[in-house]
């Protein structure tokens, strides 16, 4: 994949992020302080205008890098500095590079994922987009690395992000501002949804 | 809604513009960025530099204590949000006197996120970055998940201890230690009775029914120990004051710093009143109150209601606790 | 009701007793009545005192400025009454240093009335009293009937003119004539969004509906020019603005002291976005804000709300404004 | 009339004011702030307990002025200056005497009526007690001045009082905290209501 393909899609996310900002908000209002969709649809626009003034070019990873710092700029707090983690761990993994393969994106997967988690300190279970992200993440690297073909991947990756999201459902919150909220068993965490319309959205569902 | 706004909007750039234009010999911005604020002589050289940051809304935290004595710069996002941490990054490299950045704010999950990415920001930079975080309130954990309570009114204090030992020239190891041992004798609990209203939002976030109180809750809302019926001042110093020295030894001979703080709408009449009792309680358990801090340190807009801080002095952080400190919402 | 308290009749008393509690160092009463309040170091030889009193429920007004640079003493009584002459008369006493004492209070008629009986009283005790009324209420009552204006935030400036003058050595006749002159070129206007509770009362004595808003009522709700739509902060530091200069020449060149004060739950953070239109209005206008003063310095108890208060200043009244001043609740 | 007289007249006007402070209350919460019934009672109670601590002697006057200070301690703001200066004003045309003639009541009177003008600055018609008390004192001198018993003036006294009071009814309230609110005219204003109570109560009606 190049750099041209990355920014496609990024741009993908970007939009598809726009139209689920409101599912977001009412998600986030049930169990959160209701702004998850606010802040999503202020770094979606923020990427947006980010990636067409600077286009993807040789080094995938630096710009990859630049497009999580963009996030960070425009839609701080919480999601902004794990959107921003994520995207500069999976840069990092593919820095000067021009072009990645499959083995590539399941490292860029895995470290983007690994990093939220060393920066968010959320755990397993304690009902986060981790729970989702983490998965994913490890049935993608799993296929890929046992030969799986990057759409089949894909498919396992998607499966495993909408069983966690659903396996979620049930816990309690125990971390961010969703933890001071009584009553969250039930109901499906804001951050869990956006992991899955992401993946979605990069396998073009 | 009760407030004094343009487009709910613009509330915090206004705001920030405000404040320039009102202390314009004390604080300047770092380049355009309104929400980089740092004394108007930073970089003050071969002294450690403090920063922090944060949401907006808690005025005077943060902005009103940058100045001589005690911050150096500040960042800080939208109303209880978090700033960025480029936004960070740029007050570090503007605050940077040669002597390392120590990074006292208050323990929320945001802060922390994008406060740890300037940290490696910075390093790369080489700037040498140590954080302290406030997590003084009792009120929000259990003592043995500590780590995870969060920051409230302490944080003044521990912005005036560490911004005094930095002005008298401490490294930022001392700095850091001098910080770190005022937190670790610092407790602070609060009770709402009123929520406040997020000016883009326009009505309250959370409620607090008239004639109720709720001990405990945090300043964005985050729920406390208990809901129940609104208890007298003496009944509600009573209670903070037993449950910080059930988590603090306070012993008969400590001298103790004392702030009773407003979180916005409550008059200062009823903090005198707060302070009263807490006053004659430590008296009773043979502490000496050296300093008290009655009014408005740490707020949430127009929240009606109270903390109070006890912190513990030993000689160093009396006089840490003394030395002069000229912001433009603090002064000793 | 959303107040902290004990017992609603205490309420004064109490937190009286906090005050002393608090600053020990700085206030002490007369004798057993805890509503004479006077320095520490009172009397102070050979300097003209300063007395100021009225009701409760304002502070940092009275209380909240006693000592260096400031008042020397004050009465007060209960929430929004006056106290009573003999109160004012032993405060007279007791601060009187040989040179006379000059009473600097707003225009309220029960204040009035008693502090004419304590002068007369003083007299007899051969103690030389001044009187200058603070009425810079613009919208209070028009300009042909000035003299039946209301003193509101002004009063802070009137207190710090006083004191500077008095502090520097000058004689009674020349502490009046200055804080005189400071009155003649200052103005202030108010808006207020809601009402107070008084602690006895436990409702509104009067009422702002939710999104409305009052232009110029009074700090214990005495009506103001216009009821109308809540204005965005812009539009209130406009019209208030225009309504002070409409009242008082401001021209190009000259130096003011603006004060953007808070009634009691109105958040800093609204006073500078509203502090942000005056200044640039002050500056399209060509005049100079020598010093901003944005933050509560005359309350009404929980009341939202703010007023703007213009002080003209010439070589003298700006070296008074700056002159040190050291009291519980303010700082130069 | 003997400080004996004098004090029985003061105790006989402190309790009929504590009969009428839910009166006065109702009557100020229609026009002012509610509270004239309050600072009434708080002050005719400080003046029995001052009266039985400090009976009448020999010197009326300076007797009287004490009354008037300890009203003016236990309540003081607007009404309890008032009662303080006519208590005082009245006292010091007295002053030393044992004993008072018709004539010199008149004058206390008088002396009263004039200092409650000068502390409060009311003139007539701004719809105060002074609408009361003026035409009261002056209906009382002239009387006395003219041989009349001091019964007969005293009724002169009364129903100047209440005529005067009722004619204030209809008028706009022009001073003190009634002046800022609306409405006031066609109500009673409570302080020329005390003013006959006051009365009455001297002459035992
Ligand atoms: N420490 C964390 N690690 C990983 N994900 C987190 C963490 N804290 C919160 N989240 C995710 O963020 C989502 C909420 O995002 P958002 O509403 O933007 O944040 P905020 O709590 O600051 O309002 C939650 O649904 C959760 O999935
Ligand atoms: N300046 C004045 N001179 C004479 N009487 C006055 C004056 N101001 C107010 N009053 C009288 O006082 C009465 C109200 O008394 P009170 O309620 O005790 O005072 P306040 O206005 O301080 O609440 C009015 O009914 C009026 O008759
Ligand atoms: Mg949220
Ligand atoms: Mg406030
Ligand atoms: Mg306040
Ligand atoms: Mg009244």
């Amino acid at each position: 994949m190049t750099g041209t393909d990355f920014q496609a899609g990024i741009e993908r996310v970007a939009k598809k992020l726009l139209e689920i900002t409101d599912v977001l908000n009412t998600l986030d209002a049930a169990m959160g302080d209701g702004d998850t969709g606010v802040s999503v649809s202020k770094g979606a626009q923020g990427v947006l205008e980010h990636v067409t003034a600077n286009p993807a070019g040789d080094d995938i990873g630096k710009w990859l890098a630049g497009v999580g710092m963009a996030y960070n700029r425009v839609a701080p707090s919480t999601m902004g500095a794990l959107v921003a983690t994520a995207l500069m761990r999976a840069g990092k993994e593919v820095l000067a590079s021009s072009s990645v393969d499959d083995i590539g994106l399941a490292k860029m997967l895995q470290a983007a994922n690994v990093g939220i988690q060393e920066r968010g300190k959320a755990k397993l279970g304690d009902k986060t987009l981790v729970d989702a992200l983490h998965p994913a993440a490890e049935a993608f690297s799993a296929a890929i690395n046992t030969g799986s073909s990057l759409e089949d991947a894909g498919q396992s990756m998607l499966e495993a992000a909408r069983k966690g999201r659903d396996a979620a459902m049930p816990l309690k919150s125990m971390i961010g501002r969703a933890n001071w909220v009584g009553g969250t068993e039930g109901k499906l965490d804001p951050g869990t949804v956006l992991v899955v319309t992401v993946l979605e959205a990069l396998m073009r569902v | 809604m009760k407030k004094i706004l343009n487009d709910p909007n613009n509330f915090v750039n206004e705001m920030l513009e405000g404040m320039y234009k009102a202390h314009p010999e004390m604080v300047s911005s770092v380049g355009s960025d309104l929400r980089c604020l740092v004394r108007k002589d930073a970089p003050v050289m071969n002294k450690v530099a403090i920063a922090t940051g944060g949401g907006s809304g808690h005025l005077p935290v943060f902005l009103g204590y940058v100045g001589q004595g005690m911050l150096d710069g500040t960042a800080i996002g939208d109303v209880f949000q978090s700033p960025s941490s480029d936004q960070m990054l740029e007050v570090t490299k503007r605050i940077h006197g040669g002597r390392g950045v120590l990074y006292v704010y208050g323990n929320y999950g945001g802060d922390v996120m994008n406060f740890d990415m300037a940290t490696e920001m910075a390093s790369l930079e080489d700037i040498e970055v140590r954080t302290v975080l406030v997590k003084e309130d009792v009120a929000s954990a259990s003592k043995d998940r500590a780590d995870t309570r969060r920051g409230v009114a302490g944080m003044v204090f521990a912005f005036k201890i560490a911004g005094a030992k930095a002005d008298l020239g401490a490294s930022l190891e001392e700095v850091e230690a001098a910080t770190i041992k005022a937190l670790a004798n610092m407790r602070t609990m609060g009770v709402a009775l009123s929520p406040c209203i997020l000016p883009a939002v326009g009505r309250p976030t959370f409620n607090v029914p008239d004639g109720e109180m709720e001990l405990g809750m945090g300043i964005h809302g985050e729920p406390g120990v208990r809901r129940g019926k609104l208890e007298t001042a003496d009944q509600i110093g009573d209670t903070i004051l037993e449950t910080i020295s059930a988590d603090m030894t306070i012993l008969s001979g400590d001298s103790v710093a004392v702030m009773v703080n407003g979180l916005g709408a409550t008059p200062p009449e009823e903090l005198y009143i707060l302070y009263r009792r807490v006053h004659d309680n430590l008296e009773q358990l043979g502490v000496k109150v050296h300093k008290a801090f009655v009014g408005e340190y740490a707020t949430s807009l127009e929240m009606a209601g109270a903390s109070i801080t006890i912190l513990k002095l030993d000689a160093e952080l009396q006089a840490l606790l003394d030395h002069p400190a000229h912001t433009p919402m603090f002064r000793v």
